[in-house]
């Protein structure tokens, strides 16, 4: 550099030039949610970079010891407000199995076809945010088009756009229409799979995008094994975690599919492993509308359920990575301890280390990789 | 060859684009309303209080990039003759340019080869 | 590659309690880095943290994962009046944001842990939330 | 000081330019977004194709405050939070209004009586417009800004300085009182 | 005689102001509309006809809005940031022609004129960001500054290619020159580096670093509230109406349509095609990284611009057409 030219070497050592320390606030366009990270730049560098969250910390843990079981689901709903079925469905996989409570068959395809097509809204809204932060108005409105189209999905079998509140335990609230899973089978086939090939030529084609995420913050696997990332960041570094495949629940053994790794590791392969989640995830949904048994879609269970004394932790492939429930019951009707191990929560912890020695626009190239939920980190 | 009134339509010009903006300020000063107390007037820092100063010798490096415009924009002073009665010379106004941008693609070559072309 | 759970829990003076959902290793305060130390060795990763607050003492799980199916859990009994513990950070770095929850909600102390400050909870806040002496408001209006 | 604000009684000239003024504030009002939760997914929405907040004007999102009208609250504001929100709604320039989004804004919502939460904007900020719902549908906001735009075309602003009331929040939680506090204490002055 | 000529060029100063008036409404409005047509979504429509008085509500409310000076700040310099940004754009445009000759002042080096104002702005780009005392607007400030200098090198060059061809610096000369086969025809790669440097000049889409919302919260105007807003909003415009006029000047052969009668008409098609163009980069393109855009600059546009220079002085001497 030119610091170390012998002549003007001499004036940079006498000229202190400060690093400034700015705050990335919560309030900041491009936080998703409210995140704040302490920066300490010098120029456009970043020399070291401090988390701080909190900002959304609603004390759910705490709530959920006065509550019953039944009611706990409002609350798991409002977790990860961006992919609901996963976390209702892994609450529910978890009281199922504390209280031994069986699932019928046609119930088992529902909730895996519901999951799969919250991961696709999930992953739109993911990319929208990348979009946004790289300085593209257009991606976050193209992402919402499909994504308008599977809420009314949602909201015209479940009853809401957002929070369903609609998996009980041993089953699902009630069945659904056919006409309507008809109109969303004709949709997924032709119309989704032209939306993402939009996308791709909007922006996985767009050389501006290449040269910013090429190369950005590279994790190896065993590095994502000690920060504890999960999801499609860890298998955008060459795992094969899935918990999908290794620890096979729903129908997902029964569905042709392949999870989807990549080996760079970089801010790019984590951005394509979610775009071809998406075309896996609706692949899945179709397979499941079509191959659906009939039957009844609810066991009977108590109006008040008291699992018996004991404790349970599932572990979940949520959108964002593992999504652990740990419930500690003492028999009464409400959870003795309800512990949610929040995927976002270890992915953000990785933050500091991946983002050290970027630049600030790198910062919020690799801060979109990591599709973090505010409201899952601080619970 | 251009008379004083074109010079002086330009400074008019210049005076106009001043006096605009300040009857805009004027119309401010007028319609808009105004409260200010402290806690308004703080530096907008993402909802925090600002940590430290802004205004400190921020970068050394990014005074390399201004030294090297400067060179840059005189060079493209000293094309203007040769540009201009490039027609009558001929082939040798292309000789002569050759050199004067040998010359200075030599500086840029240096200065990237340093590194001072790098923004960070 | 699964791990033989006696022979890791006699190493390290604990016991296997078989009678739970899932298997889980019981170890004393005294050998929880030493146990977690010799599973990482085994390639053992982790996946959580937490602790369970029993009324006299406090319960500190780990989650971890043998393998990609194979799920244990690693357990110490805390005494409620002296809620300190090895940190595990030097084994695995993810449990810096881990302990920092567990020592925000419960106030169980990490030795060894870089920056033991509160998380989630804003600075001024006095009190371990999630330990069940702390009483919400409707509580302590009810009581 | 502007001139309708201090006029002691309105004559032609000032409510001609009130009501120009108050037709040009409500056709543009630009959001300040401190984007925290479910319901901010909805203003996303709500900015998106098929709703598109645009059409009426607002569709400029701007992250400072300085440049914004409208504060929307669009998740629950935790005693954490509260500061910022304070902060960031003293640093919006004058005429400015507060959407309370979700009945977590409202009221807490489903996490009223958590340690971490306070009960609702309003004792935070002086809230204009409540948006019910959890989370609150696009078209309740769109309608909730509607409601918001005839307020603003409505209210005359001639005087505005001699009688606006002294806001108060109910039970001024203690953590963040001096900021609060040093808010309110220049008004009393006016 | 000198007065009348005084009072001439005043309603010609005014009549500046007019048209700079008429294309921040025309820009602020049509802008809102075709980047809401590329979102698929309407656009503003219910003030007045499809919107088109938002203009005016959005310039009314910003009159009406406080004007916050924050207590850390630089009052003169703060105050004055926009005015230097604002006024070298508006004298830029008193010697771009309409019709042939039809300029307030169209004078012997009216081209390098244009350039010297270009110069000026990056102080008032970087005056309004130092000012602030936010460190934000800091960086955005030096960013910009740097932006704009280097952007600069490259469009000079490549005017200077139009220089050799036309032979004289009068603008309404350039045009005339162009009367049968425009310059983007002879000099195409002219064209190209002229429009990316211009797009750049303009701080326009891919290249929008100083106002880079997602990233510097609102870059170099974080604390300017109010009408200061709007004037850093109505030089941008400004600086787009001067390039993409420019554009059409140099390249695009201002009011010539070779077959049909030449008239100010078909400059303003061409102008507002121009500016169509540089909104649609808006809608499509992401952000370029800020290293990678400096070096674009020094790297590639510098050598291919003095590469093009050489070419069209080649191409001049052998060639009698050029």
């Amino acid at each position: 550099m030119i610091e170390d030219h012998p002549r003007v070497g001499r004036l940079q050592k006498d000229a202190v030039t400060e690093s400034i320390v700015l705050n990335m606030g919560p309030q900041h366009p491009s936080m998703h949610g409210v995140f704040h990270m302490q920066l300490e730049l010098s120029g456009e560098t970043i020399l070291a970079a401090r988390p701080v969250i909190g900002y959304l910390h609603r004390g759910i843990e705490k709530l959920a010891e006065h509550r019953t079981y039944a009611q706990c689901m409002v609350l798991v709903d409002r977790l990860d407000y961006i992919s609901q079925y996963c976390n209702e469905w892994a609450y529910c996989r978890a009281i199922e199995r504390l209280a031994r409570i069986e699932v019928p068959e046609r119930a088992e395809w529902l909730r895996t076809m519901y999951a799969e097509l919250v991961r696709v809204t999930s992953h739109l809204m993911w990319f929208g945010s990348v979009g946004l932060d790289l300085g593209g108005w257009t991606p976050v409105i193209y992402a919402f088009i499909p994504r308008e189209r599977i809420f009314d999905f949602f909201e015209a079998t479940t009853g809401s756009r957002l929070m369903p509140n609609y998996l009980r335990f041993g089953g699902v609230k009630e069945d659904v229409d056919p006409a309507e899973m008809e109109a969303l089978h004709a949709y997924l086939a032709k119309d989704l799979i032209d939306a993402l090939d939009e996308f791709d030529g909007l922006v996985t084609g767009n050389e501006i995008f290449l040269s910013r995420q090429r190369g950005l913050a590279p994790m190896t696997v065993d590095q994502a094994h000690a920060w504890g990332v999960t999801g499609p960041m860890l298998r955008a570094c060459g795992s094969t975690r899935d918990l999908r495949i290794d620890t096979p629940y729903g129908v997902y053994d029964r569905l042709d599919w392949e999870s989807c790794t990549d080996t760079r590791g970089d801010a790019l392969a984590r951005y394509s492993v979610r775009m071809r989640e998406m075309r896996e995830s609706a692949k899945m949904a179709l397979q499941c509308i079509e191959r659906m048994p009939a039957g009844e879609v609810r066991t009977k269970v108590a109006r008040v359920l008291r699992p018996p004394e004991g404790e349970v932790y599932v572990r979940h492939e949520s959108t964002r990575g593992e999504l652990g429930f740990h419930i500690v019951s003492d028999g009464s009707p409400k959870p003795y301890r309800f512990r949610v191990r929040s995927p976002a929560f270890m992915n953000v912890s990785s933050l500091p280390h991946l983002c050290a020695g970027a630049k600030i626009s790198e910062f919020f190239a690799i801060f979109g990789g990591i599709d973090n939920v505010m409201a899952e980190i601080d619970r | 060859m251009d008379t004083y009134a074109n010079l002086a339509a330009l400074v008019l010009a210049g005076l106009v684009g001043l006096a605009f903006v300040f009857a805009l300020y004027g119309a401010v000063k007028l319609l808009a309303p105004s409260r200010p107390y402290a806690l308004k007037n703080a530096t907008y820092e993402c909802g925090h209080d600002p940590l430290g100063e802004a205004w400190v010798p921020y970068r050394l490096q990014y005074y390399a990039f201004a030294i090297i415009f400067l060179i840059f924009d005189i060079e493209t002073a000293f094309f203007y003759p040769i540009v201009l009665v490039w027609r009558q010379i001929g082939t040798l106004a292309l000789v002569e340019t050759l050199i004067f941008v040998a010359v200075l693609l030599v500086g840029l070559l240096y200065a990237w080869k340093r590194g001072v072309l790098k923004w960070d | 590659m699964t791990v033989d759970l006696e022979a890791v829990a006699a190493a390290h003076s604990g016991r296997v309690d078989r009678e739970g959902l899932d298997p889980a290793i019981v170890v004393p305060r005294e050998t929880w880095r030493q146990l977690a130390q010799a599973l990482s060795e085994a390639g053992v990763w982790f996946s959580d943290l937490t602790c369970v607050d029993r009324g006299e003492t406090v319960e500190v799980v780990a989650q971890v994962c043998a393998s990609a199916s194979e799920q244990i859990t690693l357990k110490t009994v805390l005494p409620n009046r002296d809620l300190t513990v090895d940190s595990l950070w030097p084994v695995w770095p993810g449990m810096d944001w881990l302990e920092r929850e567990a020592y925000d909600m419960f106030g169980v102390s990490f030795v060894g842990h870089p920056d033991l400050t509160r998380i989630l909870m804003f600075d001024g806040f006095e009190g371990y939330p999630l330990r069940k002496s702390f009483l919400l408001e409707t509580e302590e209006k009810a009581s | 000081m502007g001139l309708i604000e201090n006029a002691e009684r309105p004559n032609f000239i000032l409510t001609t330019i009130d009501t120009l003024l108050r037709w040009g504030r409500s056709h543009s009002l630009w959001w300040c977004n401190a984007g925290s939760a479910c319901c901010s997914l909805e203003f996303a929405a709500m900015g998106g194709a098929r709703y598109d907040m645009d059409r009426i004007g607002s569709g400029l999102v701007r992250a400072s405050p300085r440049q914004s009208d409208v504060l929307l609250i669009p998740g629950p504001i935790t005693k954490k939070m509260a500061p910022i929100f304070v902060r960031v709604y003293n640093q919006m320039p004058d005429p400015k209004w507060v959407i309370a989004m979700g009945s977590c804004a409202i009221s807490g919502g489903a996490f009223r009586e958590s340690y971490s939460m306070t009960r609702g904007a309003d004792t935070v900020l002086p809230v204009d417009v409540y948006v019910p719902g959890c989370p609150v549908r696009p078209e309740a906001l769109f309608y909730g800004l509607l409601k918001l735009r005839a307020r603003v075309r409505g209210t005359s602003n001639i005087g505005l300085a001699h009688r606006e009331p002294i806001y108060v929040p109910p039970d001024l939680p203690p953590e963040w009182e001096a900021e609060v506090r040093e808010f309110l204490g220049e008004h009393e002055a006016c | 005689m000198n007065a009348r000529i005084f009072l001439t060029q005043l309603l010609g100063a005014l009549g500046l102001i007019v048209i700079l008036g008429f294309n921040v409404i025309i820009m602020d409005w049509w802008e809102r509309k075709l980047v809401g047509h590329i979102h698929r979504r309407p656009g503003p429509m219910h003030t007045g006809w499809h919107g088109i008085l938002q203009p005016f509500a959005d310039m009314l409310k910003m009159l009406s809005k406080e004007d916050i000076v924050p207590d850390r700040a630089d009052r003169l310099f703060f105050w004055l940031g926009p005015a230097v940004a604002v006024v070298p754009a508006f004298m830029a445009l008193a010697v771009l022609p309409l019709a042939p000759g039809f300029a307030l002042a169209d004078i012997g080096n009216g081209l390098f004129f244009v350039f010297a104002m270009q110069t000026i702005m990056p102080f008032g780009y970087t005056l309004i960001g130092w000012s602030g005392h936010n460190k934000w607007s800091l960086v955005g400030a030096l960013r910009s500054a740097a932006q704009l200098i280097s952007y600069e090198i490259p469009m000079l060059i490549v005017a200077l290619g139009i220089l050799l061809a036309a032979g004289s610096a009068r603008l309404t000369d350039i045009v005339n020159a162009q009367s049968t086969v425009w310059y983007a025809v002879k000099q195409p790669i002219g064209l190209l580096i002229f429009f990316i440097t211009a797009v750049a000049e303009m701080n326009r889409s891919p290249f929008d670093m100083p106002e880079a919302e997602s990233e510097l919260v609102a870059g170099i105007h974080t604390e300017y509230a109010g009408m200061k807003f709007g004037l850093v909003m109505m030089a941008e415009y400004t600086a787009m109406l001067v390039g993409s006029w420019m554009i059409v000047l140099l390249f695009l052969g201002g009011w010539h349509l070779w077959p049909l009668p030449p008239s100010p008409v078909w400059l303003v098609l061409k102008l507002y095609l121009v500016q169509s163009g540089i909104i649609w980069l808006r809608g499509t393109y992401l952000r370029l990284r800020v290293d990678t855009m400096m070096e674009m600059s020094w790297k590639y546009l510098i050598p291919a611009s003095l590469a093009n220079l050489m070419l069209v002085g080649v191409l001049a001497t052998t060639f009698k057409g050029f």
